[in-house]
């Protein structure tokens, strides 16, 4: 079947998205080696994969982060490749650069380029250089309010004042006028004095109802770049998405192609390869700021796919293995319309706290435009080690109202015994009128909205 | 307990009796008392209720360790006898070189800190030791095999 | 535990029988005790504590009928009770006309070929007669009431 | 959400179609009402629906062909409406007119025409009359041997001689050549007398690799007609269908148009209204042939789903409630390729005797382009009263080879215990070097292609 160089991967991941990449790796013709923790002994990907090693104890510090265990089972297996998924290892240069030493293909891009994307600073740097608006802000440091006032002037207020070596909200304050904006650093650079033993501050504009709009890029090694239009992950609870759909309801074919087109020409000025994605903020007037970018797979991939029929894990594969991408830009188009909700084991009433155990039994939705991402089975268990999230749900529809729809009734059949999950929250969600009206955006407190739908 | 704590060990529970064709299940434990009977079942008094081990999970493929148990990275006692199991992914060596004398025979009596194999990983020679005293009554891992972590290797006999 | 709280509760606990098949549950815990047995199960001695009437297959949602059970065509017994179960889908009504005397009463004795009821379905009276001789100790459903197939509709204590 | 003047559906059907349907309904805001037997209690449908009605005992003549019941549960149930689904009482013109003279709409074309299209002799006349091939045949029972000599002359060899009387295969002969058929039509005339009692013959064309080609179509009540495209649903064992694809691999542009466009004729000549589908032979040639017309929704429109993007079902619906079709036939096109396995319980090592149980265990395959249709869950019953079909494996892949492979990898995922299934079997089918080849033919024996392909 395939003839691709890569034979066999080891998939340096677990739950939903290590049974993504071998679902992927199988239709290629591709031999699949699973590691597992002892926590995830029995794990689905352990049942899907050709082989499967047991690589250390739950903590994944001990055995999704051990490199030497993971790397000695692909020398093992013979595996040729390293898929790394997303979270753990994908995104660690020293990784993939210990994967080349050993003479195995880290299926993303490489480690260099990872290092400059990696860096947020350094990543705004190259993009800016590349031509990508970013998001207006002093150069550094302001030295004096002089030099505030001037930036409020130019980009037109509000604008945030936030500490230079700041965090955690501290030291982070919003001025609507020249008067609040003096009052601001004072307040922003005292309260950044005491938290940080550093006063410096420096100037961000504020955007009018930012969205959150990524766009899905692959470049091959050749060099040949396309996009796969934009995914709206503005839907998120304290930076966590929550919901993604693709296309984005703010975005036309106008800003698609411009976008599109930024995101493209920002991969390429830094030689990335494989696929990548990158992440702006759109504001209310259609501007685009690029915010970072992801050199790896994201959670929310499956959006794309359903709206462009390209598979991105196999296009990883395929990349990684030297193949050119054999489609063109102008063969994507986006048709209909996707949404995603995560399901996470956590429980809502209890401040979304996590909620491990075992999945005593399971009903997940199908039928028509629906598409389930999961490592869940009867029986299995939810550890208490790693992320909170269980399945992705993904509806396809004609348009956003039948995806809403789909979305509502594939919500309504899921039932998750044993461990909690955010399934009730994300019918509220689905169901709410903000969402309906494609009203929500980044800064919302999604929990308020919802409430506040309530009938 | 909390009778929604309760609620999940009742369907494990009952779970167990469908997997198990079990006809009734009695627990009392820790002020709990539990009692499930199944449907359709003759629910007479059958004696010598049937205990139930937690299961193996279904269908696990890995290539090498077929048996690969619950091992902790430290040695687990069963009855008398302790396990030495792999700490890392690796390739097992009995010997330090390919013509040198394995590190321990079977009836050999090891001491704590002893060495008794060497691991391979990433072209590192790792010298795995004893932590107990002990009789070597069984290896269970031939030379050259690769072993993955928590992989039993030796079974000694508590001295 | 409120008793909206132990409801949801028992509810999942039916849940997990009829999954499951289970006959009967019974728990005890924190000061509450329940217990549940399924329907068409022979039942062994029951008194005290909270019984929980044959439920609802999970999450059925009938309009009607809510304690729906394994009820045959044919009556089926228990201990010396007799049901007598709808056997068609319709309307249940227990007088001839809206201002004639009800078929029977609590009380009455009735005879094998005696109409007990009319079911009335696609504008048809269907006259539902006693299969067994017995006295009525209860009657399931109030007139005028929607009724499924199988739905018990009369208890009878068998002579 | 719905403005529909159907409110309330009685879904008078079980098992996979039942929950389709009430996924459709749901998505459009119609409350669903399931009906069961007591075989069916506890099943996926009286889960997913809003009410469920016990109406009689397991075997289906007590219960799901029960109309008394079935209708009045419509009554007290306030349903305005019942979707039949397939098999039942989907193609019984009787129900339909009960239906209608209680005022409960029947989703599907009217009693008149289900009774024309539900006669294959009348249905052939009707559509022959309407300009659509048939296969060539005898205009009846020959009178002598002359006739049956022109006929072939004009056709062409091979032809086959057929008992008038005929069934089980008695009293049928292929004959290759002129001193062929003058034995054929003795012997079969013989073996007719001796079978049936009588001896007439006629005499049929033989198509040279014959495939199974259907065309889906949809009218709406003002008489609006579109098509589908069609499935391809050559690949059968003892005339059931195995497999079904979307498009068909035989069929190019200029015959879809044909073929759809006589599909579409054929089914306004009658007055067609609601979903129906048009099955046509078509030969090695190319040229096709009406064999018959479903007036219902059939198992395999999952594949016409995936390739269009339209949803049949809620089609269905839409056209019962007086709506026009919303698209024309521009609209429609078959973007990818889609397969459908049918998973029955059925143990293919017992000449595929059915196999009734309880599921123990269940694992359903889910990922990227992967759609199932089932109502099974872990720990349900499949009773012994009813057809065999217990899931649908559906997969959308962006070419026949990309559907192919994911159909394997689908295939390798599915666990159902408790029961025996033909997946090993479905596996060895889709794995095999003519399937690929889309080399099965309607007259072909699988069990033997699929035994002769192990290697």
């Amino acid at each position: 079947m395939s003839e691709l160089s890569i034979r066999k991967v080891l998939v340096a991941n677990r739950g939903e998205v290590a049974v993504r990449i071998i679902r992927a790796a199988k239709e290629l013709g591709i031999k699949t080696v699973a590691v597992y923790s002892e926590a995830d002994r029995g794990s689905l990907a352990t049942r899907l994969a050709d082989e499967a090693y047991c690589i250390g104890p739950g903590p994944s510090t001990q055995s999704y982060l051990n490199v030497p265990n993971i790397i000695s089972a692909a020398l093992l297996s013979g595996a040729d490749a390293i898929h790394p998924g997303y979270g753990f290892l994908a995104e660690n240069p020293y990784f993939a650069e210990i994967c080349e030493s050993h003479n195995i293909r880290f299926i993303g891009p490489s480690a260099r380029v990872m290092s400059v994307m990696g860096d947020k600073a350094e990543a705004k740097r190259a993009m800016a250089a590349a031509g990508l608006p970013v998001i207006p802000g002093t150069p550094g440091v302001i030295q004096d309010e002089k030099e505030a006032l001037a930036f409020a002037e130019e980009y037109g207020f509000p604008v945030m004042v936030k500490a230079a070596a700041g965090g955690g909200g501290k030291g982070m304050r919003a001025a609507l006028s020249r008067q609040e904006l003096v009052t601001a650093i004072r307040f922003a650079q005292a309260e950044a004095e005491a938290a940080f033993g550093v006063a410096g501050v420096y100037l961000e504009k504020i955007l009018d109802r930012p969205r959150h709009v990524e766009v899905q890029v692959l470049v091959d090694e050749d060099g040949h770049a396309i996009h796969l239009g934009e995914r709206d992950c503005s839907v998120q609870r304290k930076h966590q998405k929550l919901v993604e759909e693709s296309p984005s309801p703010a975005v036309d074919e106008r800003l698609r192609r411009a976008i599109g087109e930024a995101a493209v020409r920002g991969a390429l000025a830094v030689g990335y390869t494989n696929a990548g994605t990158m992440e702006f903020l759109v504001d209310a007037s259609g501007a685009f700021y690029f915010m970072e970018m992801n050199t790896r797979v994201q959670v929310e991939h499956p959006v794309t796919e359903l709206v462009t029929g390209i598979d991105i894990v196999k296009a990883q594969f395929m990349i990684a293995a030297g193949e050119s991408i054999a489609v063109t830009q102008n063969d994507i188009t986006l048709s209909g319309h996707a949404i995603e909700c995560r399901i996470n084991a956590e429980d809502p009433s209890r401040n979304f706290m996590p909620s491990p155990g075992r999945v005593s039994s399971l009903l997940l939705p199908g039928g028509p435009g629906v598409r389930v991402d999961t490592a869940l089975f009867a029986g299995c268990d939810v550890p208490p080690h790693y992320d909170s999230l269980i399945a992705k749900v993904a509806v396809w529809g004609r348009d956003r109202t039948e995806a809403i729809e789909r979305m509502a009734r594939a919500l309504e059949e899921i039932e998750i015994e044993g461990v909690s999950t955010n399934v009730a929250f994300q019918r509220r969600l689905i169901g709410s009128s903000r969402f309906r009206d494609a009203a929500i955006y980044c800064n919302d407190d999604v929990l308020a909205l919802v409430a506040g739908d309530e009938p | 307990m909390g009778l929604k704590e309760l609620r999940r060990e009742i369907a494990g529970l009952a779970k167990i009796m469908n997997a198990h064709d079990i006809a009734e299940i009695e627990v009392t434990t820790d002020g709990v008392s539990v009692k499930l009977k199944r449907a359709g079942a003759p629910t007479s008094a059958q004696q010598g209720r049937e205990v139930v081990q937690p299961e193996a999970p279904p269908q696990e493929k890995t290539t090498f360790a077929e048996a690969a148990p619950q091992a902790r990275a430290e040695v687990t006692a069963r009855d008398n006898h302790i396990t030495i199991p792999a700490p890392m992914v690796g390739t097992f060596y009995r010997a330090p070189a390919p013509d040198a004398e394995p590190y321990v025979e079977i009836g050999d009596v090891v001491s704590p800190g002893q060495v008794v194999c060497i691991i391979e990983a990433m072209k590192i020679m790792n010298e795995i030791q004893a932590e107990v005293r002990g009789r070597v009554v069984e290896i269970l891992v031939e030379n050259a095999e690769p072993v993955e972590y928590g992989q039993p290797l030796f079974v000694l006999e508590a001295l």
